[in-house]
């Protein structure tokens, strides 16, 4: 069987500057895979170039065997890819629920959505549920905090019911405990589906992962277990620096 | 080939006349995302002016008017600002439709103050003539339009002034909270770009007709300059005013005025496609 | 320095802020805590001037500044990191902190200062602001607020995004400008961060301010029982 | 609870039914046939303005070239009534011998034979069809290729303000075709009934009406519907939703399409209730009207597009019986006005009249409850 | 039906008057509207009409056809008009007919026009093609102009000129040497002038209207042609757009019209000064105004001579009606209610004035249709 996604030898050169430089990466069906990485390094720009939003120089991704080149962003999508924003996205005159119920009707057939929506579908239910927004079902997004927009972009994503789940920074902004219901979170819909998460947050990354792909100017840097990679002494110099007690966050 | 010649400078000075008018919009349109339409009477407004002054300065008048109608131009594009637009920031389409309302209101007034016909404002001798199929006056308005590009571009790009406004206009929110006084740039680049207007009706003296519909003749292909060289890119508007005024000039030489036109339009839908935001793009990462 | 009374203040006829007060003290670093969407944005965003109080005093450095204009509340010395990689993105790096040099007047020096804190913008300096990585961006954002060399400055999850170890030398510097003796007023949802750098925090909710005291308090089992959900 | 928000529900269909009366029973009845004729014009636009509110309004897609589709209608149907009466009328003077007769303004053009293009207007069936086909199917071809391009916003207000332009100087260039200038005017019958006639002319305003209303229930049932979330969202975020599966311009062209349509249907009514059709409706200038107005009614209700419509119709035709030497000044200081005062339109006005009013009814939700549901 | 849809009152008559105040016509129209005004006044001063005074309900077009047939239909419906005057293109001519012919109402229309066109509920009171055009065609041609290029507005009227002079030529050994039209509201022609320089015409003959004209003499001056290498005869240029054109561009080009400000007749000394005294001693008159002008008292003339303001009744009185007017004789002919008019070159003074070079020394008798010019054959029944 062929890995979900499989990403050849990527590069992406904006204005002749090269923001990816030959990336070669493999994820497996139900891994939860980090990619960490110094500011800049292309983490996002790989998201982008995966979700159809930017255009590679050269190589290609892989979507269990099947190229990607060339699909608009909403033909990704429906082929089961799915994808949060680093700056969270959603529709501020839509209710939190209608942004659900959106995210999760992109399957129905376009004439089937002339009718009105009638109650709430099991997903978006159980998207409220797991994102905590139950009880702003009815307000528009508009009014959500930043750390609310960030569980409702999570929770669009989660009604979308992709195959491969790619989260920008999920966690960023989110307080701890919400830090730890996210990666929980994130855990268990890795059982059945494949989620790739660019984070910072070293104790995240280390409560939660298991695979970490570090990225560094356009590269793949390192990549094995979060063991392997904290302890790469690169990856110290470049991304987690120095600090006699562990980087940000020792505390437990 | 002698045809091709020969339109070569129409096109260009053709040109010249649709950046003059866009460049005022590169500010209030480019800049503010405002929807001008009372533009057009801005420009009329710049004609008048040029039409009031030659009686007292008498034949250097187009040279004279050129800063006072900057400047009564300019200063009606302040008070509409301070009345009416800043309480439309954030949706600046919906700008149109008040300025729209301004431009009828505007261009009543003209018939009401000046008469309804066309007045008379007479080019100076030292541009009648020639050399060639170019008259001095088109060149007058070639290098009028050359120089407000390069103060327009040093003023953007070269100072303090041009970069808050730019700012303002990129982060209104952000702006604020580093210290820009946003009010004040706001009135700034209106006063400029309706001033530029005002400009560009004392040019317009020189070729065409001065009454109260002059600015409605020219405001459409002024905005298609616009867009066709991308919102706020100064560069993009000086070769789309280029490019439409040369396509102008040869398509109406071997079709017709209509059909040119016609011709026009469906090139720069052709264009889009291929260049969806216009010639120079700003482009940026974020979603809009 | 900063002294915030009973300050209401909301969206439309939605209320965010009951009542706030608190002070900063020159020289002091207050951490402002609290959960996701309690109203920690909204503090700032008033205190800044951003969102109008509808009730409730601002004061900074003995001048009532509840009713002033942002930039004049700038010029006055405070200077705001909003949250979430805030910059104008068709500007250069190098545009965007002189666009806040100039508007506030500053010497040349500023930006210089600005730069040393934050390195790793030099290379970048001729690129648009919205093509950096967010990250990046969020380097931008402090370093512009550095410029203007306040006599306090109000952060909004400044390390929101920011790899880990560039997050040290934030820290390091936050300290060092509260050290040399600039005022802070911080939100921040790491908290260890919090603890390291504070000298006394508050913590939000629904609005109000439902606890206030030094670090030491912090730490207690019950203030950490505040901040969970 | 539950009972007031069942009221408000019903306020809905309560001021529909009440103001569909008005308009079918009570203005018939009340108003004399010149001014009813106008009332029947002032429809046709609300009808224009129902697609403007849906493309804009909804979709964020601020159209300024509405002409253009109303025109495509009303030349449609002043086709099919130019043939129809040429072939009634003893061919005045017509010289060609055999070939069907022709149109008044194609004698004194000089075209000599019918026009391929008119020949099959002269059926009523394809004429009908033409009236919004031709709309639709410009419109969607026009989307497709704009929206894929992801042309929007200001782009797209000026490229259709500039197709606006061009239409009319291509219909103005035509004359042999077209009518030129002069449009297509000096109609007598519509389906065998005297257009000149009162009754005629009633029950055309019945026919608009009726037109109007359906339309307007389509209209709502589908920004109501998914489709409608759909609709906005694509206006807020166009690019987001790519990434929740959809197709934008797929979305857009749908409605720019139904807009273009409305408006071809708008123009086709138009044509017999007023007894002209010009390329002088159809410019930058007039599009640009309605547009004004449906800001002027509130463009984020569709009940404020047709209110729009109708305020601004009357407004015109009053200010310019009143103050036929300054009316514009009035026109002008109206959308001024409105546009400052009220920038949700006169619909938003009456919303923020009846939201304050509640909130002095009820005064207090306790603040505080409705912080501690978002925490 | 005596009393009914014509009087205002008792002892007063309404008429309307429906012109552009508004948009690009109103350049035009709204002197066109001020002299019928003053004609009324003056009626009204000398008594009225069967001793009752007029009163004029203006009306708006807003220089929009389908506005003029609105308005038009509200002044005989609402008003009650005994007749309007009214109109200036021919579009909005166009659309307001069929409105007069169905109400059974009058229109008096007092612009120069193409022709082709004779309904029994229109009055032409300014000049049809063979008044107008032809006459000017036999100017330039006894100028020994004998190739020309066509300039005009696109639409009805320019088109329709075009097609006269294109037949007058064929059959009078002209060369047309091209036929080019622009969008109205057109001002840029930079262009066409250069076509036009490079054709080399012996003269051009312009139907451009409105605002036009004033950009395309200013860019032909410019270009360097003069009135002596190249006249350009226009037949929609008078008095009233000479000051916007600019004197220097336009002096020493010939028009073709019936009338002038300089029409030396004793009834146009007193025209001249009433309006100059009415709106002021800087306003000159025109054709299309002394036409107005005209309307209104020809109109008068037919309902004294009826006894009623009926229109049916008006019709019938009106033909063979002459008076003096300041162009000189005006005769209305019964058969197409179109006017004997005299045609006048003249020639366009430094002063802004015209002077007139030749006329037609006798009032010239209507023929809309062309009949009685054999190589018009063909142009009117398609
Ligand atoms: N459209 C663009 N034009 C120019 N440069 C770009 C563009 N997009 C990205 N870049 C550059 O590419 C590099 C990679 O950016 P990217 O956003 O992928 O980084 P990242 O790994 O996500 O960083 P962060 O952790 O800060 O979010 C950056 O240096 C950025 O400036
Ligand atoms: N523009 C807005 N309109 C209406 N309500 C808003 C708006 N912005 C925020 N709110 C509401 O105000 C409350 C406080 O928001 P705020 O952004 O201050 O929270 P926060 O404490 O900063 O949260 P976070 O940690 O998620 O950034 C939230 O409940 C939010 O729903
Ligand atoms: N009759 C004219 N000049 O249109
Ligand atoms: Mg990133
Ligand atoms: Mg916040």
């Amino acid at each position: 069987m062929s890995p979900i996604i499989e990403v050849r030898g990527l590069s992406v050169v904006f204005d002749g500057f090269r923001a990816l430089d030959g990336v070669d990466l493999t994820v497996e069906r139900g891994e939860l895979r980090f990619l960490i990485g110094p500011n800049g390094a292309g983490k996002t720009t790989l998201i982008d170039v995966v979700t159809g939003l930017t255009r590679p120089a050269s190589g290609e991704v892989l979507l269990a065997g099947r190229s990607l080149t060339g699909l608009r962003e909403h033909q990704i999508v429906r082929l089961g890819v799915g994808r949060t924003f680093q700056t969270s996205v959603v529709f501020e005159e839509l209710t939190v629920l209608e942004n659900l119920d959106l995210a999760a009707a992109f399957r129905r057939p376009l004439l089937s959505l002339a009718r009105r929506r009638r109650g709430v579908s099991e997903t978006v239910a159980e998207a409220l549920e797991t994102t905590g927004l139950a009880g702003l079902a009815d307000r528009p997004a508009g009014v959500l905090s930043h750390g609310q927009r960030q569980w409702l972009e999570i929770g669009m994503l989660l009604a979308q019911r992709p195959e491969v789940l790619l989260l920008d920074e999920p966690v960023a902004g989110m307080s701890r405990a919400e830090r730890e219901r996210t990666g929980e979170l994130l855990t268990s819909v890795a059982r059945d589906r494949t989620v790739i998460v660019v984070e910072h947050d070293m104790e995240f990354l280390r409560r939660y992962a298991s695979q970490v792909t570090v990225l560094h100017e356009g590269r793949v840097l390192a990549e094995g277990s979060v063991e392997e990679v904290r302890g790469d002494p690169r990856v110290q110099e470049v991304y987690i620096g120095r600090r006699k007690d562990d980087a940000v966050s020792a505390g437990s | 080939m002698e045809a091709f010649v020969n339109q070569l400078p129409i096109g260009i000075s053709i040109g010249a006349v649709l950046l003059l008018i866009a460049l005022g919009l590169t500010f209030t349109f480019g800049q503010m995302g405002v929807i001008n339409m009372a533009h057009g009477e801005f420009i009329m407004a710049g004609a008048y002016t040029a039409y009031l002054l030659q009686d007292l300065t008498g034949r250097m008048a187009v040279i004279v008017a050129l800063p006072v109608a900057f400047a009564v131009a300019g200063l009606m594009g302040l008070i509409l600002e301070r009345t009416a637009i800043r309480h439309f920031y954030g949706r600046p389409l919906d700008t149109l439709l008040l300025t729209w309302g301004v431009s009828l209101v505007l261009q009543q007034l003209a018939r009401d103050l000046f008469g309804a016909p066309n007045v008379q404002v007479q080019a100076p001798a030292w541009l009648q003539g020639g050399i060639g199929t170019l008259p001095y006056n088109r060149l007058f308005i070639f290098v009028l339009a050359l120089l407000t590009v390069a103060g327009v571009w040093a003023y953007l790009n070269r100072t303090g002034q041009g970069r808050r406004m730019q700012a303002v206009m990129q982060n209104r929110g952000l702006a604020a909270v580093s210290g820009i006084d946003t009010g004040r740039v706001d009135q700034r680049t209106f006063f400029i770009g309706s001033g530029l207007a005002g400009v560009a009706g004392v040019a317009l003296t020189l070729i065409g007709p001065v009454g109260p519909t002059l600015g409605t003749y020219y405001i459409v292909d002024a905005f298609l300059v616009v867009v066709a060289g991308g919102l706020g890119s100064l560069l993009g508007a000086v070769v789309a005013a280029a490019g439409l005024g040369l396509l102008n000039s040869y398509a109406e030489f071997w079709s017709d005025a209509s059909l040119a036109k016609v011709i026009v339009f469906a090139v720069i839908v052709a264009f889009l496609q291929v260049r969806p935001q216009g010639l120079f793009v700003l482009r940026s990462r974020a979603l809009s | 320095m900063l002294s915030v009374q009973g300050l209401e203040s909301g969206y439309g006829r939605a209320r965010v802020l009951f009542g706030i007060s608190l002070s900063v003290e020159p020289g002091e670093l207050v951490c402002v805590m609290g959960r996701n969407g309690v109203g920690k944005t909204t503090l700032l965003d008033t205190v800044m001037g951003v969102l109008p109080a509808t009730a409730g005093m601002v004061a900074f450095a003995g001048e009532d500044v509840t009713r002033l204009p942002s930039h004049r509340r700038v010029a006055l010395g405070m200077a705001y990191v909003p949250q979430g990689h805030a910059t104008f993105p068709q500007l250069s790096v190098l545009g965007n902190l002189l666009v806040t040099l100039e508007a506030c007047r500053g010497p040349r020096e500023a930006l210089e200062e600005a730069l040393e804190t934050f390195p790793r913008l030099k290379p970048l300096l001729k690129r648009s602001a919205g093509f950096l990585s967010g990250g990046q961006q969020q380097q931008l954002a402090i370093a512009r607020a550095l410029v203007t060399r306040p006599r306090l400055l109000i952060l909004d999850e400044p390390t929101e995004g920011i790899q880990p170890s560039i997050v040290i030398e934030i820290e390091e510097a936050i300290e060092r400008l509260h050290a040399s003796g600039m005022a802070v007023l911080l939100v921040e949802q790491y908290l260890e961060l919090a603890l390291r750098l504070a000298d006394r925090f508050l913590i939000l909710d629904a609005g109000h301010v439902v606890h206030s005291g030094t670090a030491a308090d912090l730490r207690q089992e019950e203030t950490r029982r505040l901040l969970a959900v | 609870m539950n009972a007031v928000t069942n009221l408000a529900r019903l306020r809905g269909p309560g001021i529909f039914a009440v103001v569909a009366a008005l308009a079918l029973v009570v203005a018939p009845l009340a108003l004399e046939p010149f001014r009813l004729g106008l009332l029947a014009k002032y429809l046709c636009f609300a009808i224009v303005a129902l697609g403007i509110g849906l493309a804009w309004g909804q979709g964020g897609m601020l159209t300024l070239g509405q002409g253009v589709f109303f025109g495509l209608g009303g030349y449609a149907m002043g086709m099919h009534l130019k043939l129809v009466e040429a072939s009634s009328l003893p061919s005045s003077g017509s010289s060609s011998g055999g070939g069907p007769a022709l149109p008044d303004f194609m004698v004194w053009s000089g075209v000599e034979e019918l026009p391929a293009l008119w020949a099959p207007f002269a059926d009523p069936v394809f004429a009908l069809a033409m009236v919004v086909a031709g709309p639709v199917l410009i419109a969607t071809v026009l989307g497709l290729l704009v929206f894929r391009q992801r042309v929007r916003g200001a782009y797209f207000a000026i490229l259709t303000q500039a197709l606006a332009a061009a239409f009319v100087i291509l219909l103005v260039g035509q004359q042999g075709l077209t009518g030129g200038t002069n449009g297509l005017t000096n109609f007598f019958e519509l389906f065998g009934r005297d257009l000149a006639d009162d009754s005629t002319q009633r029950g055309l305003y019945i026919v608009v009406a009726l037109v109007l209303g359906v339309l307007y229930l389509g209209a709502r049932q589908l920004v109501n519907s998914r489709f409608g979330r759909l609709l906005v969202a694509v206006r807020d975020g166009e690019d987001r939703v790519r990434f929740l599966g959809y197709d934008p311009a797929v979305v857009k062209t749908i409605v720019f399409a139904i807009s273009a349509g409305m408006a071809g249907l708008a123009g086709a009514l138009f044509v017999p209730v007023v007894g002209i059709i010009s390329p002088a409706l159809l410019g930058v200038v007039p599009s640009l009207e309605l547009v004004v107005a449906v800001a002027v009614g509130g463009r984020f209700a569709l009940a404020g597009a047709v209110l729009g419509a109708v305020v601004m119709g009357y407004a015109k035709t009053s200010f310019s019986e009143q103050f036929a030497d300054g009316w514009l000044y009035l026109q002008g200081a109206l959308f001024i006005l409105v546009m400052t005062l009220a920038p949700k339109g006169l619909v938003g006005l009456a919303a923020s009249a009846r939201e304050a009013l509640a909130a002095r009814r009820r005064p207090a939700v306790p603040a505080s409850r409705t912080v501690k549901e978002i925490a | 039906n005596e009393s009914g849809a014509a009087a205002g009152g008792d002892d007063t008559i309404k008429v309307g008057i429906l012109h552009s105040l508004s948009g690009t016509m109103a350049i035009s129209e709204v002197t066109v509207r001020d002299a019928e005004l003053l004609a009324i006044e003056e009626i009204n001063k000398a008594g009225g009409v069967l001793g009752k005074q007029l009163v004029p309900v203006v009306e708006d077009g807003a220089s929009d056809w389908p506005t003029f047939a609105e308005k038009a239909t509200k002044l005989i419906r609402q008003d009650k008009v005994a007749t309007t005057f009214g109109g200036w293109t021919s579009a909005s001519r166009k659309a307001m007919l069929p409105v007069f012919e169905r109400s059974k109402a009058l229109l008096w229309y007092p612009v120069q026009y193409e022709g082709l066109e004779s309904s029994p509920y229109i009055f032409y009171t300014g000049a049809t093609t063979n008044q107008q055009i032809i006459p000017g065609l036999d100017y330039l041609k006894e100028q020994g102009k004998k190739k020309l290029f066509l300039v005009g507005s696109d639409y009805v009227f320019p088109r329709t000129a075009n097609k006269i002079i294109k037949a007058y030529a064929a059959a009078n050994g002209m060369e047309i040497l091209g036929e080019e039209y622009t969008p109205l509201g057109h001002t840029e022609y930079g262009t066409l002038t250069n076509k036009v320089v490079q054709a080399k015409p012996d003269a051009v003959f312009n139907t451009l209207n409105g605002d036009s004209n004033v950009a395309f003499f200013k860019q032909l001056k410019s270009a360097g042609v003069t009135a002596e290498e190249m006249p350009v005869l226009s037949v929609s240029v008078a008095e009233e757009e000479v000051t916007g054109i600019g004197v220097d561009n336009i002096a020493g080009h010939p028009v073709a019209w019936n009338y002038y400000q300089t029409t030396d007749t004793p009834a146009n000394k007193k025209f001249v000064e009433a309006f100059k005294a009415r709106y002021g001693a800087a306003k000159v008159t025109s054709d299309p105004m002394e036409a107005g002008y005209n309307a209104v008292y020809l109109w008068a003339e037919a309902v004294k001579k009826a006894g009623t303001v009926e229109v049916e009744a008006v019709r019938k009185a009106a033909g063979g009606i002459a008076l003096e007017r300041p162009e000189g004789l005006v005769t209305i002919d019964g058969e197409n209610q179109h006017m004997y008019k005299t045609a006048r070159i003249g020639i366009i003074q430094p002063d802004g004035l015209i002077k007139e070079v030749w006329n037609s020394g006798e009032p010239i008798k209507p023929d809309p249709y062309l009949k009685g010019y054999p190589w018009a054959s063909g142009l009117a029944a398609g």
